[in-house]
């Protein structure tokens, strides 16, 4: 009965789950091994002739400014996964620690807790993201993050919350306080195991509001100006009227790519659902 | 109604409160929070950027430091804010200079709220009830596999569907305009005319939203239909005999559709941040392509004033759902 | 000689609704023995056990074991409690986490608890253990608990009680969910605990027949006060309180030819809505009523002690 | 001798499962007589509830794979699917077991009763259809206003009786009962079995109770069938079965039955040394 081998064979059955996980390690292949094969100085302004149409050369033609969109896009995609992952992790971690300190403790620190969340969900988060990057600087892809992952933990601190919730009156968890397990102890050891499907399943949902705050961020044209990144190139292309003068090569590939990445997660987090909730009932 | 719906809807009315302090305050911080003097620092930059025409700056630092008493105490600019924000008095625009913050929001509010009220009531009433269908066992399987196809949209954000509708039918098959929300030099009336011209123009930016968004209420409204077929009560409505209508609608429908109204609530906030951008692509007048023009022009109290808007409506909206919740579940009004 | 686990006028409430009042009871002390609390849904049967286990503190009243009462035991006298009051839950499926195999639940207490100095010991005291409770050890650790019978995971939690050597050992409805062909065996088990080990049991149950298999005494609960109290055989034979007198109805006799009247089934008995005391009507027997002037209450727990002490004296003699 | 209500012929039915065919019910035969009560025991999967939904024509992913059954005469087989519709409740009705969940939580008891008129073709005044759903309450003991209340604002027991209410709304010829006192305490038991037993007799009608608590059987019904692993391994009369059981089961069933008079205390014999039975390696 190895964990890996019943995975194994929950992906022979589960279709949604295994193509919206081939979906992900393709674009995350292509981000790693990308850069090892692009130069970077066809990614500078002025680097090609502007405005070219695909050519044997230039596969996915040039922008506005004479840089090759094939690197660019390359050099963008792991830019874009970075924010995505990073902020997902922070806001994971903030969510999941929230959740469970909220399920376990009740009280008054789970109503404020909650409060913050049911708050946190009203605000629209591109309106704080809005004041916030108009207020700073210069803005970075790690800063970005940070910004974005501020504002997507609820998803996780709910579904955790909830969870925790419930498995807080299970039996063993009742059992284990009369073997003496208290404290940290029985939430690392009793709880949190049982909760890796959710926080896998949280994991998912997170970085794909991460990265549809990020996208959107940057193509208001608050993202990191002086790096590559999907949604840049997007304010970009939008920034010069790419669409109404039919340049097609250069907003069509980044948004492929962003509707790639955004269908391989839907579909992971489609398949995980069924695969989640298999488990439960199959207690 | 008891008292305990009154109970809920006070509770609810106290998170709206908040909410909103919550909203005017940090509206009122970030910029404070943030290092150097936030009028010079944005002065600075607009002149720096050289956008917009711009009078004396010197004057303009002077009397904005003195409308917002700078050099007060950190509690009479916080009083102070309140006071502006409750007399509706958002500053001036720095860029278009004379004009005020609170009129250029109300220039685009009708626009903003249009789009979106209609875009939310299409995309939520046949997604919900396209998820439904597909929930339903004996629903066509055309149907379902079509179903199939709009959900996989639904993780596209708005406006990637947005530039593409944009560029086959407004720039390659040049169906519909290309941006605005009229035509040119047209004015404004109360006629046919001017409805149809409105229309026409809202068509592509509606339709972004729509076809991106019928798939995230049907995938939730197929997933609570499974859920609720599942029920009891829907084994015991089949054993009595009832119309397979009649289950799909009293006993099925009824009750998937309450989780729903809760979603419509939650994600409210998502529908507005993802319309702002189709107003962005599409140049609609609204108050996000707004936004998005104060954002160029580093236009701070425009982008403040309807940052602030935003919260303070959605956070009105969330609250006008939850009044009607209890009138569509019975359960509630008892309280949790 | 055992522990005195007692619970003096306890009363808890959960925002403003008053889940128990007023309620006296004892677990362990000179003479072990086995209680049955007897209770309905919403009887408050839970809330009690939650109490006794320290999970859920009164709201009025207190909880005393050893003589210290549960809210100002220091660290050493808490550890203790800890240990020496276990319990038995309905689900024996819920009760093993599913993470773990079967020997997680054993090996956590010893090393807790500090009751074994190694591996090999703890697995010698494990084995000793389930084989006391009519377990194989080798068909039963290093599976997980899905992989063994319902039967044979209540008894794993009965072993898992037994290792930390307890006083008292509180049941909760231990055989509700074990198949019919099962539960004489295990009730047999908890019945020998008290008898050959000195354990003391509570044993809440909704059900009065197999209370009576095994109780010394029986405490009737309804709607958060306790009705009735007495030694089992008064109680089940001569039931004073007409509550109790509807339970008792309420069970059909395995015996088609004994009357049921089922058509003549009573409104039921309401739960007082004022407080009740409870009035002697024998040394071993008390019945709840409305406060009388002039009349001397008991406990529940004073009644329960008496038929116990009777009980051991009846062995001596 | 009338026509029997009821006839179940050699009923088979299987399941498909992913490791083969299963079969729930395996040649089972009985029948009915107006007004009889019957009863069906068994343990859980021993096929007593496979057998009353193959009579509501409701299995979900199961098929009557050979077998006849006969309603009122009438060969079931025959019965299209719409025809079935209008059959149920109006000719057999169903009380059943998780009565807990099974009214639906946002429509009043009264429009659930009234459903089941307008979907068989009963046409109603408002006043009638008023005069009918309280008389049909108080048949069941409950207070007509009951037909203004959601179910979440009545007890167990009361859903119940409105389930009850609901069964004999179209006064049908057979009531199939599945264990619907089976989640209800000791007390409200007694009193829901009674009154079931009271409208059906005044109903006249048959009825099927299921349930795996034989002393409760025993009062209500006249014959008994005892179900084992998909076969019914013994018919009779209540009293013949429990003075006679042929089957290992029925005699395990019967003597697992804990009472005051018939099955001993361990304290009688006290001080006993440990049984070596009560030690053995169970089941």
């Amino acid at each position: 009965m190895g964990r890996f081998s019943s995975f194994a064979a929950e992906l022979a059955r589960n279709k949604t789950l295994l193509l919206g996980l081939l979906l992900l390690l393709t674009i995350c292949l292509l981000a790693v091994l990308g850069p090892f094969f692009v130069d970077f100085a066809n990614s500078r302004v002025g680097a090609t002739i502007p405005r070219s149409p695909p050519t044997p050369e230039h596969w996915f033609g040039t922008d506005g400014q004479g840089r090759d969109m094939f690197t660019v896009m390359i050099l963008a995609m792991p830019q874009t996964l970075r924010i995505g992952i990073t902020a997902g992790l922070i806001s994971l971690s903030v969510g999941v620690a929230l959740g469970l300190v909220a399920g376990f403790a009740g009280g008054w620190v789970d109503t404020v807790i909650r409060l913050a969340s049911d708050v946190m969900m009203t605000i629209p988060g591109i309106a704080i993201l809005v004041l916030v990057a108009a207020n700073v600087r210069e803005m970075t892809v790690e800063l970005m993050a940070v910004i974005v992952a501020t504002l997507s933990w609820m998803v996780a601190a709910r579904t955790i919350r909830a969870q925790t919730l419930s498995l807080r009156e299970r039996g063993y968890v009742q059992v284990a306080r009369l073997n003496g397990t208290s404290g940290l102890k029985l939430v690392f050891v009793e709880v949190l195991p049982n909760l890796l499907p959710f926080i896998a399943a949280s994991f998912v949902i997170t970085v794909s509001n991460a990265m549809l705050a990020t996208v959107g961020l940057e193509a208001l044209g608050l993202g990191p100006q002086n790096e590559l990144t999907l949604g840049m190139t997007i304010y970009w292309a939008q920034f010069y009227g790419a669409i109404i003068r039919g340049m097609w090569w250069w907003w069509g590939p980044p948004i492929l790519t962003i509707a790639t990445i955004f269908v391989g997660l839907m579909l992971t987090s489609a398949g995980m659902d069924s695969f989640v909730n298999k488990r439960l009932g199959a207690n | 109604m008891t008292a305990n719906y009154w109970d809920y809807v006070a509770r609810r009315f106290g998170i709206m409160l908040l909410v909103v302090f919550l909203a005017v305050s940090i509206n009122f911080a970030l910029p404070r929070l943030m290092p150097g003097d936030p009028i010079e620092n944005q002065l600075n930059q607009l002149m720096a950027s050289g956008g917009g025409a711009m009078g004396d700056v010197g004057a303009m630092v002077a009397s904005y430091r003195a409308r917002f008493g700078l050099d007060q105490s950190i509690v009479t600019q916080y009083l102070a804010y309140w006071q502006s924000v409750f007399s509706l008095d958002l500053g001036f625009s720095l860029t278009n200079y004379p004009e005020r913050v609170g009129d250029a929001i109300l220039a685009g509010l009708p626009w903003t709220l249009g789009l979106l009220g209609f875009a939310t009531l299409v995309s939520f009433t046949v997604g919900t009830l396209l998820g439904g269908l597909m929930g339903w066992p004996r629903s066509p399987r055309l149907l379902k596999s079509f179903g199939s196809g709009v959900l996989l949209l639904s993780s596209v954000p708005y406006f990637l569907i947005g530039m593409i509708l944009l560029y086959f039918f407004a720039v390659v098959f040049r169906i519909f305009p290309a941006g605005g929300g009229m035509p040119f030099g047209m004015s404004a009336g109360f006629n046919l005319e001017t409805i149809r011209a409105i229309a026409w123009h809202a068509t592509l930016p509606l339709l972004s939203i729509i076809i991106a968004e019928i798939g995230a209420w049907a995938i939730g409204m197929r997933g609570m239909m499974v859920s609720v077929l599942g029920e009891d009560y829907i084994a015991l409505a089949d054993a009595k005999g009832l119309r397979p209508r009649r289950i799909f609608l009293r006993y099925g429908m009824r009750n998937a559709l309450l989780p729903q109204m809760t979603k419509l609530a939650m994600a409210l906030g998502h529908i507005v941040s993802g319309a702002i951008l189709v107003e962005v692509i599409f140049s609609y007048p609204g108050i996000g392509f707004r936004l998005y023009q104060a954002i160029q022009s580093k236009d701070y109290f425009v982008v403040q004033g309807i940052v602030l808007l935003l919260s303070v409506s959605i956070a009105i909206a969330m609250f006008i759902l939850d009044l009607i919740y209890p009138l569509i579940d019975p359960r509630i009004a008892k309280g949790k | 000689m055992n522990k005195l686990l007692e619970v003096r006028a306890a009363s808890v409430s959960f925002s403003g609704k008053q889940a128990l009042a007023n309620v006296s009871l004892a677990a362990g002390g000179a003479h072990p023995a086995i209680t049955a609390v007897v209770g309905e849904s919403g009887s408050g049967k839970t809330t009690l056990l939650r109490m006794l286990l320290g999970f859920q503190h009164p709201t009025s009243g207190e909880v005393i074991y050893d003589g210290q009462p549960l809210t100002r035991m220091d660290g050493a006298a808490q550890k203790r409690f800890r240990r020496e009051v276990q319990a038995i839950f309905q689900d024996p499926f819920d009760a093993f986490n599913p993470f773990y195999k079967i020997d997680h639940p054993l090996l956590a207490p010893l090393k807790a608890f500090g009751l074994s100095a190694s591996r090999d010991q703890s697995y010698d005291r494990i084995e000793k253990t389930l084989r006391s409770v009519g377990l194989n050890p080798a068909q039963t650790l290093g599976k997980y608990p899905h992989q063994i019978s319902g039967g044979q995971r209540q008894r794993v939690m009965i072993a898992r009680a037994l290792l930390l050597e307890p006083q008292i050992i509180l049941a909760d409805e231990p055989v509700s969910m074990v198949d019919a062909s099962l539960r004489s065996t295990i009730l047999e088990i908890l019945y020998e605990l008290n008898r050959s080990r000195g354990i003391s049991l509570i044993y809440v149950t909704h059900d009065l027949t197999t209370a009576y298999q095994v109780a010394d005494s029986i405490v009737v609960l309804h709607g958060g006060q306790i009705m009735e109290v007495g030694a089992t055989e008064e109680v089940i034979h001569d039931p004073a309180h007409p509550y109790t007198r509807s339970l008792i109805e309420a069970v059909p006799s395995p015996d088609p030819d004994t009357p049921w009247n089922l058509n003549q089934a009573r409104p039921p008995v309401l739960a007082p809505r004022d407080q009740v005391l409870l009035y002697p009507t024998g040394p071993h027997r008390a019945v709840a009523a409305p406060a009388r002037a002039g009349e001397i209450a008991v406990t529940a727990a004073q009644i329960q002690l008496a038929v116990s002490q009777a009980k051991a004296d009846a062995v001596v003699a | 001798m009338s026509v029997p209500v009821v006839e179940v012929d050699q009923l088979v039915i299987d399941y498909g499962t992913r490791g083969g065919v299963f079969r729930a019910v395996d040649d089972v035969s009985f029948s009915l007589n107006p007004g009889e009560r019957f009863g069906l025991v068994g343990e859980s999967g021993s096929g007593k509830s496979t057998t009353i939904l193959a009579l509501m024509r409701m299995l979900r992913g199961g098929r009557v794979s050979s077998g006849r059954m006969r309603l009122n005469g009438r060969d079931l087989a025959e019965v299209s699917d719409a025809e079935y519709r209008s059959l149920r409740f109006a000719e057999i009705s169903l009380v059943p077991q998780g009565a807990m969940s099974s009214l639906n939580p946002v429509l009043r008891i009264g429009e659930q009763m009234g459903d089941i008129f307008d979907d068989h073709g009963v046409r109603h005044t408002r006043g009638q259809r008023a005069t009918i759903i309280r008389e049909l309450l108080t048949q069941v003991g409950l207070p007509p206003e009951v037909r203004h209340r959601y179910p979440h604002e009545l007890s167990g027991g009361m859903k119940q009786r409105v389930c009850i209410a609901m069964g004999i709304a179209l006064r049908p010829s057979l009531i199939l009962a599945d264990e619907p006192t089976s989640a209800l305490d000791v007390i409200v038991q007694k009193q829901v079995l009674a009154t079931l037993g009271r409208v059906q007799q005044d109903l006249g009608a048959a009825v099927i109770l299921i349930g795996h608590d034989m002393a409760l059987m025993a009062h209500f019904v006249t014959r008994l069938g005892v179900m084992y692993k998909g076969k019914l391994v013994e018919t009779g009369s209540v009293r013949d079965i429990f003075a006679n059981p042929q089957h290992d089961y029925t005699r395990m069933l019967i003597n697992s039955l804990p009472s005051f008079d018939r099955l001993k205390s361990f304290r009688s014999g006290a001080a006993r040394p440990v049984r070596p039975a009560a030690f053995q390696e169970g089941v």
